[in-house]
């Protein structure tokens, strides 16, 4: 099963990954015509002042994702076999259920359309595109066992944990 | 008036607008009972009927139809006649999890569970 | 009037504020302590105003009959009767018990009746809540009450929450929790149950019932041995320290007592130690304890050796049941204290009353307490708004006996108190009337009038100044001249008065004067001790109530969220008795499975002092062995048990052996 | 105006919302349950952006308006399709409909909630700031 993993030390802000995203899931492909067709923002890279990091948050594709437990229409299933959530715009109703649970807050509202957004970690590439624009590596793609430090792309449960431990 | 049996989903518009119409619900079943009334009613009845079956015309005293009710695939109560969800159906993008096979009652339930479910993840270990 | 009067909830302790408007209410969310909010039970307040069920004229029994009377004969009945009990048998045939629901006014003139008739027979149902905490609390602190508000909650760092359920009987308190929880506090729950309270803990300790005190001296040991302790802490401000060996406490040991790991007693001693600023919460799983007073000690002693008192989000918070508990007992309305804590057997400060009162003698020496008065040989007994027959098991199992003479009951619905008194005078409820309540958190509130009371109730004060002038007594019947003498009689609300306690929020006590702001945080500089310092004093865990072949459970008593004390009130509100109807009583599959019990069977429950039926059902949260039933019921009240703290007088009504079967 | 967001982990079950919104509306429009006693939901409408009343609804008394779905009783025929239609089952019906207006904009449910489990808030908001929130205990994570 495949990961993107995000390493926040290496980030340096510069946006790159967003700008590929949103070129990536244009009608038109084209940077500057996807600029113009209002792209809704799959990827968001945070700025964290304390730390004076950037990181750059994107949709981890938790297993037992509670985003596909709580909606109530099945628009978000996540495939068995790459564990990738996928979500049907057809089928979504707009009740903002799944971003209201999203742990990682990664769940956006295409406004036009009146349904969610979210990363669908680009099906028709081999390699996602903000992970090939990302001229630092702080994202990368592999398999879950080649990244050894990928537990931090765990589950939300453990995510969750994480943010009490860590807290204290 | 004139129903058209055919067109009719058995919902239950035109009975909360005339009070010669009664509706009722039985072991599944639910019947409307279209009784001899008030003509003046029929251009509202018309105007409520989401199916299109009523239309203006002259018909037989009383007639009843009736129309077999869905229960809920988990409780088991008959909610909805099975024709109001085919008409529900085809009004809403096609569902993954069918929700229309449950009663309200079921789908709240069903709501709660998938919501509580990392509460309880992460309670069950205290 | 105008559109929206001010008034503060009549349930719980927390004192959140709402507005009464003409037709319902509106949430106020500028008040300190709920910001607007309301549990179900604050929402259904206005259900009581107005009640078809509310008592409208005075009424004298003739027989097994009621019938109306007009004020003036009972006023002059109440005071005939009173004198008659007096002349007949002296001043120790009187008893009175006050309440926790009426203002401060009024338990202030009504235990004044009582000491100036000559006895110190008053009681109110904090005895049967907090009297633990004020025993306890005064010797070590100095001042028996909360030492920081609730809000300051969301400032501590770790809250240590043992024996309370507040989610489901403080709810407003939760709200703070969870602001503490948002900035990364620990929270966590010490209780046999697994209740919504637990739900907040990032460490649930769900120990056996009743070894709260080896938990805490388990933990005590855990920060001694790693040095977690506040030495500067306990050098300045304490004493009794040295006496505080509790290295028999090991966590091992203490890990067979309460059935807990180890490795999470040193874990929570850790946490409460390291913080910044640590809170205890605690309620009547600590206080209704045959140790109840050791229980508040224990508490008290940890929070003292970390040195967690006297800042803002460090201190021990006991969470008060009524509305006005704190304030009942500010008034001296206990068998055991004048008002402003001047002990019953300290009569230089006693004597301070006399000359205020103008009185020739006052009474000295402990008077009858609630659970004492079934067995005392009473000519006349004068209820205000208590509901003892349903409250105390000990009155409610020997209720007969409380009727040896005459008995009056003043209440705003016909109880099963008042169902075998003799006269029943019909009251005005809080929003009907004027003064001041206390909350848990020393914050005295001015209460406007916002209602018309029903048919011909008065106000409690007014009913007390009619029956004092025919005793000859010259009290007033005005809230405001009430205060004003309070004011003398009470150091702590010396400055106190309408205008400020009628402020939004209202003022937290003491204030000694008129223009202080109030004092949020007690013991910042100095406790209110006599040397200013506060006591360290050990306390060892107990013998316990013991199950037995006979009775192998162990029943745990508690509240629910709907329901409210005794349930006079709750019960007559249509929208929460709908959501929790009848009694029922929690099990745990496996403990339902040995004695064959099934979820929604009706079941019988036995200890050693009673039997009661109940409903059962079968949960998860109740730890195995252990038994649950909500005491809104008066079912409970036929099997709690009657084991007394010596100290406080308080009945152990939280642990009491059992066994269950089903009724057939 | 922005829509009800619930953090399931803050509900105690108290069922406060409930009561009140039955004191406001007479019949309540949320409900609130326990599950397994370890965690309690409150369950409401959704004011769905897409929403399936709305979708079923032929006379126009329920529709989309902004973040809303607004309801007019006066063309309301009480057929019940919006009943069978809600995922939620948050809409009730007797001889009226019972669905959520957000109390104009005030909802009670949300103002009584003791433990801020329930909020009005704009949606982007929240995502917002927990998106936020997490990127910092992921970076903190990197500094320790």
């Amino acid at each position: 099963m495949k990961e993107i993993l995000v390493r926040p030390e290496r980030c340096v802000g510069c946006r790159s990954c967003e700008i590929a995203c949103a070129v990536e899931h244009s009608q038109s492909r084209d940077l500057l015509k996807a600029l113009s067709e209002m792209p809704q923002r799959r990827l968001y890279v945070e700025h964290v002042p304390e730390y004076s990091l950037a990181v750059p948050m994107l949709c981890r594709h938790c297993e037992d994702a509670p985003c596909v437990a709580v909606c109530p229409t099945g628009a978000l299933t996540q495939d068995a076999l790459t564990g990738v959530v996928r979500h049907n715009r057809d089928i979504c109703i707009g009740c903002w259920t799944c971003a209201s649970v999203c742990t990682y807050g990664v769940i956006g509202r295409d406004r036009r359309a009146r349904v969610a957004i979210k990363c669908d970690r680009c099906p028709d590439r081999e390699v996602p595109a903000c992970v090939s624009a990302c001229p630092t590596r702080a994202l990368i793609y592999g398999e879950v066992e080649e990244v050894s430090r990928a537990r931090r792309a765990a589950p939300a449960l453990k995510f969750a944990q994480g943010v009490a431990a860590s807290s204290r | 008036m004139k129903v058209d049996e055919r067109r009719c989903i058995g919902c239950r518009a035109c009975s909360a607008i005339s009070r010669s119409i009664s509706i009722s619900e039985d072991a599944g079943i639910r019947s409307i009972t279209f009784h001899s009334h008030d003509e003046s009613l029929t251009e509202r009845l018309i105007e409520a009927c989401p199916a299109g079956a009523i239309s203006s015309g002259i018909t037989a005293e009383s007639i009843t139809l009736t129309f077999r009710m869905k229960r809920c695939s988990v409780c088991g109560e008959p909610f909805a006649t099975e024709r109001e969800i085919e008409h529900v159906a085809s009004l809403i993008p096609e569902t993954h999890k069918n929700w229309l096979d449950l009663c309200p009652e079921c789908r709240r339930a069903e709501q709660r569970r998938s919501h509580a479910w990392h509460c309880i993840r992460i309670r069950g270990r205290v | 009037m105008t559109a929206r009067i001010p008034t503060v909830c009549p349930y719980c302790a927390v004192g959140c504020g709402f507005y009464i408007t003409r037709n319902g209410m509106e949430y106020m969310q500028d008040h300190p302590v709920n910001e607007g909010a309301l549990c179900p039970k604050g929402n259904a307040a206005l259900d009581v105003l107005n009640h078809v069920d509310r008592l409208r004229y005075p009424m004298m029994r003739i027989g097994d009959d009621w019938i109306r009377v007009s004020w003036s004969e009972a006023l002059d009945r109440v005071a005939e009767e009173m004198q008659r009990a007096l002349r007949e048998k002296g001043p120790g045939a009187l008893a009175f018990l006050g309440s926790a629901k009426c203002t401060n006014e009024e338990n202030y003139i009504f235990q004044k009746i009582a000491r100036l008739m000559g006895t110190n027979s008053i009681d109110n149902s904090a005895r049967r809540c907090h009297s633990p905490t004020i025993i306890a609390l005064r010797r070590m602190l100095g001042t028996p009450a909360m030492t920081n508000p609730v809000s300051d909650l969301a400032l501590s760092d770790c809250i240590f929450i043992i024996g309370s359920n507040l989610a489901e009987n403080h709810p407003v308190v939760a709200r703070w929790i969870l602001r503490a929880k948002d900035r990364g506090a620990a929270v966590i729950v010490a209780d046999p149950r697994v209740t919504p309270t637990a739900w907040l803990a990032d460490l649930h300790l769900q120990l056996n019932p009743g070894t709260d005190i080896a938990l805490i001296n388990g933990m005590i040991n855990v920060i001694l041995n790693e040095g977690l302790e506040n030495s500067s802490f306990i050098k300045e401000r304490t004493s009794g320290f040295e006496g505080l060996d509790l290295s028999d406490y090991t966590p091992e040991r203490v890990s067979s007592i309460t059935g807990l790991r180890a490795g999470d007693i040193v874990r929570a001693a850790r946490l409460y130690a390291k913080a910044g600023a640590s809170s205890i919460v605690y309620c009547m799983g600590i206080t209704q304890h045959s140790c109840g007073t050791e229980n508040v000690t224990a508490c008290a002693n940890l929070a003292l050796v970390c040195g967690h008192v006297g800042r803002p989000g460090a201190g021990i918070l006991p969470l008060r049941g009524q509305n006005n508990v704190q304030g009942a007992c500010d008034m001296g309305a206990l068998a055991d204290f004048y008002p402003g804590w001047r002990s019953v057997d300290d009569s230089r400060a006693i004597d301070e009353l006399r000359r205020l009162w103008n009185a020739r003698a006052l009474p000295l020496g402990r008077g009858l307490t609630a659970d004492m008065m079934p067995e005392a040989d009473l000519r006349f007994l004068y209820v205000m708004g208590e509901d003892i027959v349903n409250s105390h098991p000990a009155v409610s199992r020997r209720r007969e006996r409380l009727k040896r003479g005459f008995m009056v009951v003043q209440d705003i619905f016909m109880t099963d108190t008042a169902r075998i008194a003799d006269l029943v005078l019909p009251a005005a409820a809080w929003a009907e009337k004027e003064g001041t309540f206390t909350s848990t958190e020393r914050r005295v509130q001015w209460v406007s009038r916002a209602r018309e009371a029903p048919g011909e109730a008065r106000p409690d004060l007014w009913i007390l100044s009619e029956v004092a002038a025919r005793l000859g007594f010259d009290l007033s019947p005005e809230p405001e001249e009430v205060l004003a003498e309070i004011n003398q009689a009470v150091p702590a609300y010396r400055g106190i008065s309408r205008s400020n306690a009628g402020a939004r929020g209202g003022i937290i006590w003491p204030c000694p004067h008129p223009d202080h702001p109030g004092t949020p945080v007690l013991h910042t500089e100095r406790f209110s001790t006599p040397d200013g310092r506060a006591r360290i004093s050990p306390v060892h865990h107990p013998a316990l109530e013991r199950t037995s072949p006979q009775h192998p459970l162990i029943l745990i008593t508690g509240r629910v969220v709907l329901h409210y004390n005794a349930g006079s009130m709750s019960m007559r509100s249509e929208g929460l008795v709908k959501r929790e109807p009848e009694i029922r009583i929690d099990v745990h599959p496996e403990d339902a499975a040995r004695f064959g019990v099934a979820d929604g069977d009706a079941v019988m429950i036995e200890t050693r002092w009673g039997r009661a039926r109940a409903r059962a059902k079968l949960t998860p949260r109740q730890k195995r062995g252990t038994l649950f039933m909500p005491f809104h019921f008066p079912e409970t009240n036929l099997v709690a048990s009657e084991i007394i703290d010596e100290k406080s007088m308080m009945p152990e009504l939280k642990v009491a052996a059992c066994r269950i079967w089903r009724a057939d | 105006m922005g829509k009800i967001y619930l953090d399931p982990e803050r509900c105690i079950g108290c069922r406060s919302c409930e009561v009140a919104c039955e004191r406001e509306h007479g019949h309540p429009r949320i409900s609130v349950d326990k599950v397994k006693d370890l965690a309690a939901v409150p369950v409401y409408c959704h004011q769905c952006d897409t929403a399936p009343c709305a979708a079923v609804c032929y006379t126009g008394s329920l529709r989309l308006d902004g973040d809303m779905v607004v309801f007019d009783p006066d063309l309301c025929t009480l057929c019940g399709l919006c009943f069978v239609a809600c995922p939620f089952g948050a809409i009730e019906l007797d001889s009226v409909i019972h669905r959520c207006d957000l109390c104009g904009g005030t909802p009670v449910c949300v103002m009584t909630c003791p433990t801020e489990a329930l909020q009005l808030e704009d949606i982007d908001a929240i995502t917002g700031s927990t998106r936020s929130r997490a990127a910092g205990v992921l970076a903190a994570r990197v500094r320790v």
